[in-house]
């Protein structure tokens, strides 16, 4: 698509900058000389990973940007007005009726103590002359163009699930048919399946009503889906910009490759990811050149000079250095690294082989028939909730099994179970210690500590799983001191040891360092140093790559998948994501409101699905290729 | 716009449910007061302060043997009326008494007097509240039936204008008690199932004023016209409202809006008298006397010689200024309230010189003299070497008590001696006093006129505090010559025959020290003579204001 | 089921505790109540008349038998629902006592509570929507200063300011020469009385709910649902009225609830200091007196009162806020 | 009543996790002590803090006079001399405000302190032990010690007492006092122990108590400091509220025990107003400063406050 000519645009942005100037710490421009169109009726997807100043720029949009945030430069007009700096009064004959929103997180954007319809009736009635009955007409009107039920009209927005909220907050964004509706990862923290539905919906009801849509979101697969037109922010600025299948097809900056290379086939026989080492830059601090250019196996010289322009090429437009010259020439005498759609960086590639020994080790873990049930008493009622019905499988040292599901499927229990945190209402599960058999719901007090020696876990947030007031070194120490005893040198050695198993190296510049110091991905791997520590027959790992940024899930992945080999633990892996259950495990269990509903090696699973929820799993997955 | 709809709203619903609901506490009490114009020579109307220092609502009780009658003073009467200054004696419903020996006591009973119900007061009524206080001990004030300061009574009868009390044995010391009782009517008490729990809303009693209104608060009595002596009451109506802490009181006195008030007011001198010299007035008669009481059974108070050293050593003149404003004087060592009872006075002691200077030299060298020495630190030790030291009790919010308290200790440590003050809560240091724990408090000695109950009760070694009771020999003072006398003492039946023995009790207090008389303790009047004239002064001492309003009362007169 | 006999058992047993504290606590403390009520009407500083003490404790019924006998005697009394007689005001019961004050100190309580509550929310939330403007400052500093000024002292310079410098108002009592009833006299009068006090306890009060309601407010005020209704296009007024301060007030309302129940205690020393005739001015007497019977209803009341209260606060809050009312099922 | 349910956020809760989304991800968070300095209120508190905390100090240099020497003509006007006059004991009324912040000053840092402490203890083992019989015996208490009302029962204490010093004004204080901040942390932990790295913890074989204090307070101690701050404060006013009531230590010096005595021996009406205005202003401005720090204090739970 060439570059949008001036006037027929909805949305003209230029050379828009935001800023925050706290006056307690230092100022960073969170948005940079951002400019782009939006069509009428154009889907336009905006990518990038977190950070990198999406949702600044989603808020500069809206003029909802609050101090110490404030537009520092360029222009937003909307609709052929300058709403840049238009007071609030002016801008409300503008929105929602013209522009309205979904937000991300947006389980929070409704007022938990008004009902819903009401919710409704203001914003409509504000900007409308439909009043009484027509305004409830219009609500069941847009209930039904979501798929929920007209009952939930008069609910109270907790009384409707996350799914729902989200769809109530969609038709609520259409309720006065705007020329454009901003969604700002309007699904993120929702289940995949969900997810999928919501989003095949939303684009339905674009073409459908031919309103114009920028979607914000991290996730490239998503967004490549269902978007006519692809951004690429990094660090503030807009890095790419192409129409879907071109961007598929070729990719021009080397960020967009990486993002692109994070995603695989899962049904390959030997599949490959990518992940862009390193970390976003700290917009508070000036940089000098390409912001990507740290973290870029395409860089040149002037990379880290001079900062790319934002350049139209072929069908759009990139700020890129090595990009432009592979293109429109004149690379003068300067080397070019070879052009290329792949990111040539760091990669984790599974094969089909690998997980066929894994499957002849030796059992560490017995879980047999368990079942686990919830009560809950209400008043005189009690509710006995199913959590996990018969479920029976193996853990083997060195291998990894998979527990796939959605959320409420009952994974989080088993894991609590096999930990030793709950006990299952029937059925055992059984640990093969060196020292003989023993049941996990028998351990009590120093048992159940020793037990925990053998048996570690990695949790979904590292931001959570480690003590922010802790150094790393503290935190490390703990467990050898508490199973092994160490002691003043041979501690501290060890704790070196262990940063160094997960590469985080030189160790002496981690061991001193809190852990908001540091990346996501790099905070994982303490946080999988930890569990390694004691040396454990068995890492339960909860969704450990799910709260990462695409672009770094891989290197996590690689680093499990290092463990299994190098130190023969058997990884439990629990996740949503067949993708990464296919790269990292070798069997896989699907599970199913507490049910296992398919299980087998995961290349058979995957390619094969017996089950149809696997299917709809699969389905669910992104998959732009 | 709704929130300000909403709460207007409830705040008249407010309004209406508190007006609602205090129609349930409305009672008694209907007249409207009125300021009245006065007959000649008459006053209009006086404004006192409640009398008690709790009234809720509409629960009044006239009853004069509930602990908290509305009031005390003016519808109930005693027999005789003994003043606490002078101890002179007013007959009032009785004209005389008569002792027949120590255990039989005659009072003629006032003839001519009617109840306010227009019924006759006779002896009978007489013998009846005397009778009533056998059958509900809880009227007993007097102790008249019990062996509280001598012998109980045997019986009470009532012959013509004569009521006859006979006793177990000698029960002159009851004296005070059985003038005092206030005497209730016969034909209204006599229905009475029980007259402690009985709520006495329509009282009947024989004084010079009768109730008029009471609305909950305010307490309006009306003259009677057939008092017995109602030539001698000018006051047309008595309003008493209000309970007032000393500031509320000071600035209701300066304003005008009470004519008197018996509590504490902080320096009366600057607050009232300086701001209106013409009609603001104050009247403190000694009622009793502070004392600096060492517990004798503890280093150092059990040497004489150190209580008589320090006596000297503690500047009262001092205390006086800082505790009470100068107002009261340093008191006579002897424990009589000079110079009102001066003719009690033993011959060998002239009154002046009973009031022991402060003389820190003097002190000093008699310290030294009984072996207490001054070390090299400046502070002084026991003969035997081992350290001295005093240690006050002082009760937490009695302001006077602890000025005096800091006094007597900046005094001591002066001459050395290590002294410290510990301020404890009043209840606490009643429990010191119970319980012997304690080293020295400040106390009170009383000054009334039955000197056997009063200084002789202070130092009788049957009159220790035990657990339960605080019995008035709080330094337990014990010698068994001083018992005799004080046995003499309250058995005497007139002033000549006490003479002598109190003449013992005062050389114990002089040469013994068993307590250190400080300064006078104040019986307090404030008043104001823009309504009425005629209080107690100091020129004219002729009663304690504050404990004998009634005898005050037929001394009023309007301003000349 | 299990739930609530928790909740039930909870109540009681609370209820229990400060039913023995309410009975330990004075009887721990030294001083006879019959000394006290002797040495009461004989002056502060006087020597005990014995035969007077005797007589006293004789009317009184001094508490026989062990702690122990009185304590059983004293709950078995309380299931009853008598809660004896009055010490102070002999030979009043209790009951009759406390329902003659009650309704004074209900009525100045709310009133004080209501005022200082509407005007706490009112200026919290326009605090917070207006942050840091120059009346944010003025109000959040000035509710501050005068909300650290010691209640006893405020109502001293009250008193002497406008009571008797400039006698604008009574300065004791709740009434003075009407008779109570329905009869405009009265309510004048009970109006003009309790101004003072009114006054001295809610120049202190509006503080917590100001600062409180702005804090809660400007919370609200950064949540989503806040940004949406602005996104909206709906008028400032609907988004601070509808969407901050209605989620905002639900915290205070609850606090509310809890204050009242726990102010009745808070008015002791307005109460003396203006001889204002409520349950502060009593509990103030029965402590000074040890008026055990009394007192131990009063704190009872109290405590009962705070322990209904936080029933309230719980039943409200299902009421206000409609999350609550599932989770509660 | 700045308590509000959002005061139980800890550092690193959603609040931050957005902020730190927009800052880019690697800025150091601030320290506390930073936070509550970037208030300007707090700041001003602080210096005034500072200024009584100095004249505390400092008493003996700067007061004019013994505050107990009684020795001066009583009821002077303020002169030069005595630049505040003179009281009816005859002392020195500067001197004694001045000496006064002392008292003040001990009682609000141990009265906090000791208060604090309590309500850490009880509310975090309670907290952290939720549902068990430890949890309920101790939330028990709690909520009886809730209810209770304080001034009846200080009353009831002090005057149970037989000596009334500063330390059983401190240690009454603190008694009464600790009920509702311990209820907050126990609130507080029980949204903490459930994090993460709390489980992770246990993974690491740590025990019960070291999981609460070493892992769980450090990360409490915004709510620590702000209820710190909030016990200090109100054990200042507590301890004047008890003189005013005639149940301080009327041997020591503070700005209770001066209102106590002002106002029992008629300064008012003496027309010394010096006497009962000076100690009740001084009050109220420390008081007010304490509280303006706590308005910094209040930025820690909750980071909307902050003033950017």
């Amino acid at each position: 698509m060439a570059r949008p000519t001036e006037g027929t645009a909805l949305l003209e942005v230029r050379n828009l900058e935001v800023r925050y100037e706290p006056k307690a710490s230092r100022s960073m421009t969170a948005v940079q000389d951002v400019s782009f169109d939006i069509k009428p009726g154009e889907f336009v997807g905006l990518i990038g990973e977190s950070g990198s100043g999406k949702t600044t720029l989603a808020t500069a949009l809206l003029r909802l940007l609050e101090k110490p945030g404030r537009i520092s430069n360029g222009t937003i007009t909307f609709d052929g007005t300058d709403i840049t700096h238009l007071d609030q009064d002016e801008l409300r004959e503008i929105r929602w009726r013209d522009l309205s929103t979904v937000f991300q997180s947006s389980m929070n954007s409704l007022n938990p103590v008004v009902r819903i319809e009401p919710q409704f009736r203001d914003a409509i009635e504000q900007h409308s002359d439909l009043r009484g009955d027509d305004v409830s007409a219009r609500v069941r009107e847009l209930f039904d163009m979501v798929f929920i039920d007209h009952r939930f009209i008069t609910a109270f927005p907790h009384e409707l699930s996350g799914g729902m909220k989200q769809r109530v907050n969609l038709a609520l964004a259409l309720a006065l048919d705007p020329k454009l509706v901003l969604l700002d990862e309007p699904t993120t923290g929702l289940d995949v399946v969900v997810q999928h539905s919501i989003l095949q919906n939303v684009r339905k009801l674009q073409e459908e009503k031919g309103f114009a849509v920028l979607f914000i979101s991290h996730d490239i697969g998503t967004v490549l889906d269902l978007s006519d037109r692809i951004l690429v922010m990094y660090a503030g600025r807009i890095v790419e910009s192409q129409t879907a299948q071109e961007l598929l097809r070729e990719p021009l900056h080397p960020y967009t490759k990486g993002l692109l290379g994070s995603y695989g086939d899962p049904r390959a026989e030997t599949v490959r990811i990518t992940y862009i080492p390193g970390r976003p830059p700290d917009l508070s601090l000036v940089s000098e050149g390409c912001s990507f250019a740290p973290r870029c196996p395409e860089k040149i010289d002037r990379c880290l000079t001079d900062y790319p322009e934002l350049l139209p090429i072929e069908s759009g437009e990139v700020a890129c250095h090595v990009a432009a010259l592979h293109r429109l020439g004149g690379a003068d005498g300067v080397e070019l690294p070879e052009r290329t759609r792949r990111f040539v960086g760091p990669e984790f590639v599974k094969t089909a082989d690998e997980s066929a020994q894994a499957r002849e080790r030796d059992i560490v873990l017995t879980v047999d028939n368990v079942t686990k049930v919830f009560e809950k008493r209400r008043g005189l009622k009690v509710d006995r909730t199913v959590a996990v019905a018969d479920t029976s499988f193996v853990l083997r040292k060195g291998a990894v099994t998979a527990l796939v599901g959605q959320s409420g499927s009952g994974k989080s229990t088993l894991a609590r179970m096999i930990t030793g945190i709950d006990s299952p209402t029937e059925g055992r599960i059984v640990f093969h210690a060196p020292d003989g058999d023993q049941e996990v719901s028998s351990y009590r007090g120093r048992a159940l500590r020793n037990y925990r020696s053998h048996v570690q876990m990695v949790f979904q947030d590292p931001y959570s799983a480690l003590n922010p007031t802790k150094r790393l070194g503290q935190i490390l120490e703990r467990p050898l001191i508490n199973y092994q005893g160490l002691k003043g040198d041979a501690l501290r050695a060890h704790v070196e040891e262990l940063l160094g198993t997960v590469a985080l190296t030189p160790a002496d510049r981690f061991v001193n360092r809190y852990a908001y110091e540091l990346s996501g991905g790099q905070r994982q791997r303490v946080v999988i140093a930890r569990a390694l520590a004691v040396l454990p027959e068995v890492i339960v790992a909860d969704e450990p790559i799910s709260s990462l940024d695409v672009s770094i899930r891989a290197e996590i992945l690689e680093l499990l998948n290092d463990l299994v080999q190098d130190h023969d633990v058997g990884i439990l892996y629990i996740t949503h994501d067949l993708l990464s259950a296919r790269m990292l495990a070798d069997d896989v269990i699907v599970l199913n409101e507490g049910r296992v509903v398919e299980q087998g090696p995961a290349l058979q699973v995957i390619r094969d699905p017996q089950d149809d929820y696997t299917r709809t799993l699969l389905d669910a997955v992104p998959n732009p290729f | 716009m709704r929130i300000s709809r909403r709460m207007s709203h409830t705040t008249s619903l407010l309004v209406g449910g508190l007006a609602l609901s205090l129609v349930a506490t409305g009672c008694a009490g209907s007249a409207q007061d009125q300021e009245g114009e006065a007959a000649d020579g008459m006053i209009a109307q006086l404004t006192f302060p409640a009398e008690v220092d709790a009234t809720v609502g509409g629960l009044g009780n006239y009853n004069p043997y509930s602990p908290t009658p509305l009031t005390a003073v003016w519808l109930y009467e005693p027999l005789i009326v003994r003043n606490n200054l002078t101890c002179e004696e007013t007959p009032w419903l009785a004209t005389g008494a008569t002792w027949d020996g120590g255990d039989k006591l005659t009072l003629d009973i006032r003839e001519g007097v009617t109840w306010s119900d227009g019924e006759d007061f006779t002896a009978e009524d007489v013998a009846f509240t005397m009778n009533l206080q056998k059958d509900f001990p809880g009227m007993d004030k007097a102790g008249l039936w019990n062996d509280t300061f001598g012998a109980p009574a045997k019986s009470v009868t009532a012959d013509g204008n004569q009521v006859v009390i006979e006793f177990e044995g000698n029960a002159a010391a009851k004296y005070d008690g059985i003038i005092s009782t206030k005497i209730l009517p016969e034909h209204v008490y006599s229905q009475v199932e029980d007259p402690t729990t009985y709520v006495d809303k329509e009282p009947v009693g024989t004084g010079p004023f009768e109730v008029a209104s009471y609305n909950g608060r305010r307490l309006t009595l009306a003259r009677r016209d057939d008092y017995w002596q109602a030539e001698k009451i000018k006051v047309e109506k008595i309003v008493q409202e209000g309970i007032f802490d000393s500031s509320q009181a000071a600035l209701k006195l300066e304003n005008g809006e009470i004519d008197a008030y018996y509590g504490d007011i902080p320096n009366p001198e600057k607050t009232l008298v300086e701001k209106d010299p013409k009609n603001n007035h104050y009247f403190y008669s000694p009622a009793g006397t502070t004392v600096l009481t060492g517990n004798l059974t503890q280093e150092p108070w059990n040497d004489p010689k150190f209580r008589e050293a320090i006596s000297y050593g503690m500047d009262k003149e001092s205390m006086s200024d800082k505790g009470i404003y100068g107002i009261m004087a340093p008191a006579s060592q002897t424990g009589l309230k000079l110079p009102a009872m001066e003719d009690l006075l033993p011959e060998q002691y002239a009154g002046a010189d009973t009031v022991l200077p402060y003389d820190p030299d003097k002190a000093a060298e008699m310290l030294d003299a009984a072996g207490y020495e001054e070390g090299a630190d400046g502070k002084r030790t026991m003969p035997d070497g081992s350290p001295l030291s005093v240690d006050f009790s002082v009760q937490a919010g009695f302001i006077d008590y602890e000025a005096i308290a800091e006094v007597i200790a900046d005094n001591l440590n002066d001459l050395g001696v290590d002294t410290k003050v510990t301020a404890s809560a009043p209840e606490s240091v009643d429990e010191q006093k119970k319980t012997g724990d304690f080293n020295a408090v400040l106390e009170y000695l009383h000054g009334g006129c039955e000197l056997a109950r009063n200084l002789g009760s202070k130092l009788n070694s049957k009159q220790f505090p035990t657990e339960q009771d605080i019995f008035p020999n709080v330094g337990r003072y014990s010698d068994p010559a001083t018992d005799e006398a004080i046995q003499g003492l309250s058995g005497a039946t007139d002033r000549e025959e006490q003479k002598p023995y109190l003449g013992e009790l005062v050389d114990v207090m002089m040469t013994e020290f068993p307590v250190t008389a400080l300064i006078y303790a104040p019986s307090r009047t404030i008043y104001r003579t823009e309504n009425a004239e005629g209080w107690p002064t100091e020129d004219n001492a002729y009663a304690s204001g504050a404990d004998d309003r009634l005898l005050v009362m037929t001394n009023l007169t309007p301003p000349s | 089921m299990r739930y609530f006999l928790r909740k039930i058992g909870f109540f009681v047993g609370t209820l229990w505790a400060v039913v023995t504290l309410n009975f330990l606590i004075p009887r721990l403390q030294p001083g006879d109540p019959a000394e006290l009520m002797v040495r009461r009407l004989q002056g502060k500083d006087s020597q005990l008349d014995a035969a007077q003490v005797e007589a006293m404790r004789s009317m009184l019924g001094a508490p026989d038998g062990s702690l122990w006998t009185q304590y059983w005697a004293y709950l078995a009394d309380l299931l009853r629902g008598d809660f004896g007689v009055s010490y102070t005001y002999y030979p009043f019961s209790v009951a009759e006592v406390i329902g003659q004050a009650i309704w004074w100190t209900v009525g100045l309580v709310l009133v004080t509570q209501v005022i200082s509550f509407v005007v706490g929310i009112v200026l919290g939330a326009y605090a917070a929507w207006r942050r840091n403007s120059k009346l944010d400052t003025v109000i959040t500093l000035g509710s501050t200063f005068l909300g650290t000024l010691q209640p006893f002292w405020i109502a001293l310079v009250l008193l002497y300011v406008f009571g008797y410098t400039l006698g604008w108002f009574p300065t004791s009592g709740g009434y003075s020469a009407s008779i109570p009833g329905l009869n405009m006299f009265f309510v004048e009068e009970v109006l003009s009385h309790s101004t003072l006090p009114a006054v001295a306890l809610l120049i202190v009060t509006p503080i917590g709910w100001i600062l409180g309601m702005r804090n809660t407010m400007i919370m609200n005020l950064g949540e989503d649902y806040i940004r949406l209704a602005k996104a909206k296009g709906l008028p400032d007024r609907t988004v601070a009225l509808r969407y901050a301060a209605r989620n905002a007030l639900l915290p205070s309302v609850t606090g509310f609830a809890l204050a009242l129940g726990s102010v009745l205690g808070g008015t002791i020393l307005v109460e003396t200091v203006f001889d204002y005739p409520g349950l502060g001015r009593l509990m103030g007497e029965a402590v000074q007196n040890k008026d055990y019977p009394l007192l131990q209803t009063l704190m009872l009341l109290t405590t009962t009162g705070v322990l209904i209260a936080n029933l309230v606060a719980d039943l409200l809050y299902g009421v206000l806020d409609p999350r609550a009312r599932r989770a509660e099922g | 009543m700045t308590t509000t349910p959002n005061d139980f956020m800890a550092e690193g809760d959603p609040g931050q996790a957005q902020s730190l989304e927009q800052v880019g991800g690697s800025t150091t968070p601030d320290r506390w002590w930073q936070v509550v300095w970037s208030s300007k209120k707090a700041r001003v508190g602080l210096v005034v803090l500072a200024l009584y905390v100095l004249m505390a100090v400092f008493a003996p240099l700067i007061a004019p006079h013994d505050p107990l020497d009684g020795g001066f003509t009583p009821l002077l006007q303020p002169s030069g001399e005595h630049w505040l006059g003179t009281n009816t004991n005859g002392r020195d009324i500067a001197s004694q405000l001045i000496y006064g912040s002392r008292v003040s000053l001990l009682v609000g840092l141990f009265g906090g302190a000791l208060a604090t402490a309590i309500a850490l203890v009880v509310g975090m083992v309670s907290g952290y032990t939720e549902g068990t019989i430890v949890d309920d015996v101790l939330s028990f208490v709690t909520n009886v010690a809730l209810v209770i009302p304080a001034l009846p029962l200080i009353i009831t204490l002090v005057a149970y007492s037989d000596t009334r010093g500063v330390w059983l004004i401190v240690g009454i204080i603190a008694l009464t006092s600790w009920a509702g901040a311990a209820r907050s942390k126990r609130a507080q932990i029980i949204t903490l122990r459930n994090r993460d790295f709390v489980t992770s913890a246990k993974f690491s074989g740590e025990g019960s108590a070291r999981i609460i204090f070493s892992e769980i307070m450090p990360n409490m101690s915004s709510l620590v400091v702000a209820g710190f701050v909030g016990a200090a404060t109100g054990a200042v006013g507590a301890e004047a509220g008890l003189a005013v009531l005639g149940l301080g230590d009327t041997r020591s010096v503070s700005w209770g025990t001066m209102l106590y005595q002002a106002d029992a021996q008629g300064a008012i009406q003496q027309g010394l107003l010096t006497w009962i205005f000076a100690p009740g202003l001084a009050l109220a401005i420390l008081i007010t400063a304490m509280s303006l720090i706590n308005f910094g204090v209040d930025l820690l739970s909750n980071p909307h406050l902050r003033e950017d």
